[in-house]
């Protein structure tokens, strides 16, 4: 089983299993802890310069928005950021916060390509892409789920992306096909957002769990925001939807609209037209940091933010949800 | 001959909708492919299944999804899984097709969506290989849609990051790729290609209406092989402009 | 990354993932077929002498025991068989169907070790027994379903199940720690039991979901049993309850109390007295005889089965439920 | 001292119950492990976080459970997933303790479950690694319980099939084995063990009432390590023995 061919890209996120462990085992509490705090609190204590941190899902869906705009208002720089995203990590790269990518796919998906991530590549304050598939980077934070070091697949192969990645192709000592490795991904910090929670951090999810389930279980510091804070007891009555439990977690946010602009199923949709103006105005970086201004800078807090969308364009987007008939 | 005009998304997405197998197993991804996608299931294709990268698999498309999570791709849907499920039932040999894009295509029919020159200092930087790669090496028989023109058709595109049929006959399964995959046809807004199953370069197999074969070849910065039959493609039927314009996409997000 | 050690067990369900792609492309339909049948066609088209079959969970929870009796009824020989099982895989043991064993556990949990298991290997009649965990038949499962020729594990390192399993040690590329790597696990044929399926066999579960969806996209054939036939529609309002889609399923079988004389969680609860009749009457292989010529070869199917039990002691059971309070 | 009588079973699972502490996450199997995480949970470690490896955790521990996927192990429990989450919960490192039985076990805690004599024509084949492996391979400590006998506690098992120290200091490091793992304590009918830091061989801590060192060294089939000073155990409490008979198995399926 040799090594048929090694990425050239560098590990961005070195790891170590046994120091993850000791980490599981001395860092996260498996004591029922109210968790609670404003998000400023929760990025301030969790996020850190340099940290190589993670947003769940992608920035128009029940993407962790209102945690993403306050690492942009409180300056996190440096970040060693994982692989996939539209508005939230286009947000990140607008305000320079963002040194190195494990790079899937950021842009605008209906829009087109990121002009943020443009200026920020190829201006060199990106300063390394490492390049992987949509599906390499979730199973790169499963292996790191399921506690072993790498896990293998059909994916990269022939192909540049493996070039610039940091994977290894072997050949598979059972069948003999070749196969890539792809590293395990611990993060130090994620960010997801969740359609209920209790206080101690016991998440349940409606509709598709996009990688909630492998990048909770892949990171040493997880900051949920939540929709709704419910009593534990109705987390007990449906204990199959857990998805996330709380031993995992360390802050719980809560954030009504957290997704806004983006959509939350069954409890609002998206907000087009505001999706449509960081469109507009991330196409140069005047502009881009215009909106910032306005939208980040010159809020305290989510509350704030939300007073200035009004809650007018709020309702419509609630009328516009995915709905159970 | 429809007497109506159209716009050449509108007879990408016809052109794409009409290759949907009914009864088949299809990973949309954003844009087109999705108006591609809703024009089948209205159409030729009513037992199509979508499947969108995120989780939803089955959805019956009432509205245009303009994300591939978005509550829309699993709308009324058969399962709401996650990333893992989809990509590992492509990488299990489920799905039977792909739709895919990006900025460069070659003979081969593979695509580059990371980096315009050199990788580690770009001349541009695009959004990155995205489930694109994924589906390119798991799907039985990928489309990808492309604008036709001698910049995005080259003889070798800046990096692969999708993969065709890489360097040619029997490429895919030296790298390790899934037997008997690969590239089935492209849509571009000239033309409709295959690929030849011996040399498996890429092969005009129709015209658009109103583009003749030296336009096409004028467009495409590699040697294109031409059968001695090259079709012309049906033009858009009203029907199905009906449906792309008042049912599918009435905001006109696409079209 | 160089073989550090293998196990000696025979794999003895070998595999190519090019040919399982291939039948999962060509004998797998897309379409919306009905495939409700009865439990003696769905066995007799699915299951035959020599293949490698699996039965989901465990024989007192959510197991599929009206199809496990039906295997019995139809005397399908020199079955292979995966793992770990209660009373399901005792049945098949006392009527002598096994020929050879992927095993983890088999036993009577409370009740202790299995005697059919003892009878059947001592004498020979079990021709190889080769180990594993728990974890690592359900990951072999998992490597399957995930498309993959192998998943690592740290689990089963350094003993003797290792040396009687086929799976591999090497060391990991990336941190140089040491995984085995166990063998993907396809199976010719599998059987779970769910809560509710409709005809197509897109399938829901409530409670724990053991492992049934790793099973379900590791088999080429897959027969489910389930608790009540549900209109599509229910299915599509929640899709993210949907743990198995309709294209992975063979054949649909309706068989409430299909997992008596074991529970379903919010249906019906254990049958104690039932479980312990066999617990007894397994202790010898003339007393085992008298047991499946009552409980299984005197019955024609499932139905009169369930006529033989009797309305008032499934009644008793359903009184015994797990309750969502 | 109680002026109650107990049964070996009830000894054995108020011992166990002990060992738990408050707060931690602990893998059970089906018996005794069971009995000692209720009691546990109803008197010294009311935080206590069952884990039941078909996927119940956190359950709220009303009825005593027959089967490690029974609904009972997932009673209102925090999550009700699969197997895959709870033992790769393990082999990430949350798990705190495991409970742990078997047919034979040597002086490094190593346990063999699988076959008496030679493993392809036993004298005895045994139900197999089960969880067990998984369970001794992971969590951060293992308490087995067992029967005392010099049957079952040997110089040498058939098999090794859950790992405890292996052949001794920094032998599971090197197989491979997670980091700062491994036996922490042995109840058996007769007494408690624990495991020498240096040597990792098993070490008698304390008696059960009545029993004296004498006693089980005879039926120990190897040199347990004797330290200076030997406890006694505690009986069951009259509290302790109320609970078991009348709230945790009122059926008497074990006590």
């Amino acid at each position: 089983m040799d090594i048929l061919q090694s990425g050239t890209g560098e590990l961005i996120q070195p790891f170590d299993l046994d120091e993850f462990r000791e980490w599981n085992r001395t860092q996260k509490s498996r004591k029922l802890i109210d968790k609670r705090m404003s998000e400023q609190e929760a990025v301030s204590r969790f996020v850190y310069d340099g940290c190589y941190i993670g947003t769940e899902l992608y920035g128009t869906v029940r993407a962790p928005m209102s945690l993403a705009r306050e690492v942009v208002r409180q300056g996190k720089k440096d970040l060693r950021v994982c692989g996939q995203g539209v508005l939230e990590l286009d947000l990140w790269l607008a305000a320079g916060l963002v040194k190195k990518l494990d790079i899937t796919y950021i842009g605008l998906e209906v829009y087109g390509t990121s002009s943020a991530l443009r200026r920020a590549v190829e201006s060199g304050q990106v300063e390394k892409c490492v390049e992987w598939s949509n599906g390499a980077i979730t199973w790169r934070m499963k292996a790191a789920a399921m506690g072993v070091p790498f896990l293998p697949t059909r994916s990269m192969l022939g192909t540049d992306t493996l070039c610039y990645s940091a994977a290894k192709v072997v050949e598979d000592p059972f069948t003999g096909i070749k196969v890539a490795l792809l590293p395990a991904l611990v993060l130090d910090v994620a960010l997801i957002h969740v359609h209920r929670a209790d206080k101690y951090g016991n998440c349940q999810i409606e509709g598709i769990s996009g990688f909630a389930a492998e990048m909770a279980r892949a990171c040493k510091r997880l900051i949920i925001s939540t929709e709704e804070i419910v009593p534990t007891e109705e987390i007990r009555r449906y204990p199959d939807r857990t998805i996330i439990p709380y031993f995992l977690v360390d802050a719980v946010v809560h954030a009504p609209y957290g997704s806004y602009p983006g959509e939350m199923a069954y409890i609002y949709g998206r907000d087009e037209p505001a999706i449509k103006e960081w469109v507009d105005m991330s196409r140069t970086g005047e502009d881009a940091k215009e909106y910032l201004d306005k939208y980040v800078y010159s809020v305290k807090d989510h509350g704030e933010y939300l007073k200035l969308i009004g809650e007018e364009r709020l309702q419509r987007c609630v009328e516009l949800r995915e709905k159970r008939d | 001959m429809s007497d109506q005009t159209y716009s050449k998304n509108e007879l990408m997405i016809c052109v794409a909708a009409r290759l949907f197998e009914d009864g088949a197993t299809c990973f949309i991804g954003t844009g087109i492919p999705m108006l591609a996608a809703m024009l089948a299931a209205k159409t030729t294709a009513p037992n199509l299944v979508p499947v969108f990268e995120f989780g939803g698999t089955g959805a019956i498309m009432e509205e245009l999804p303009r994300a591939v999570g978005e509550a829309r791709t699993w709308h009324k849907g058969i399962s709401a899984l996650g990333i893992c499920d989809t990509m590992e039932t492509a990488q299990r040999g489920f799905i039977d097709y792909g739709f895919l894009g990006g900025a460069q295509i070659d003979p081969y029919g593979n695509l580059n969506s990371i980096t315009i020159g050199e990788h580690d200092h770009p001349r541009a930087r695009l959004p990155g290989s995205g489930g694109g790669n994924d589906v390119g090496s798991h799907c039985w028989q990928t489309v990808a849609i492309m604008q036709h023109d001698a910049r995005r058709f080259v003889p070798k595109t800046d990096c692969v990051t999708t993969p065709g049929y890489l360097t040619g006959p029997g490429a895919r399964e030296a790298a390790g790729l899934p037997r008997n995959t690969g590239p089935a046809y492209v849509v571009s807004t000239l033309a409709l290609m295959d690929f030849d199953p011996e040399s498996r370069r890429m092969r005009l197999k129709a015209t658009h209406p109103g583009v003749s074969v030296e336009e096409v070849l004028a467009a495409t910065g590699f040697e294109l092989l031409i059968p001695e039959q090259v079709e012309i493609t049906a033009p858009p039927s009203a029907e199905e402009l009906r449906l792309l314009r008042e049912e599918i996409d009435p905001e006109r997000l696409y079209i």
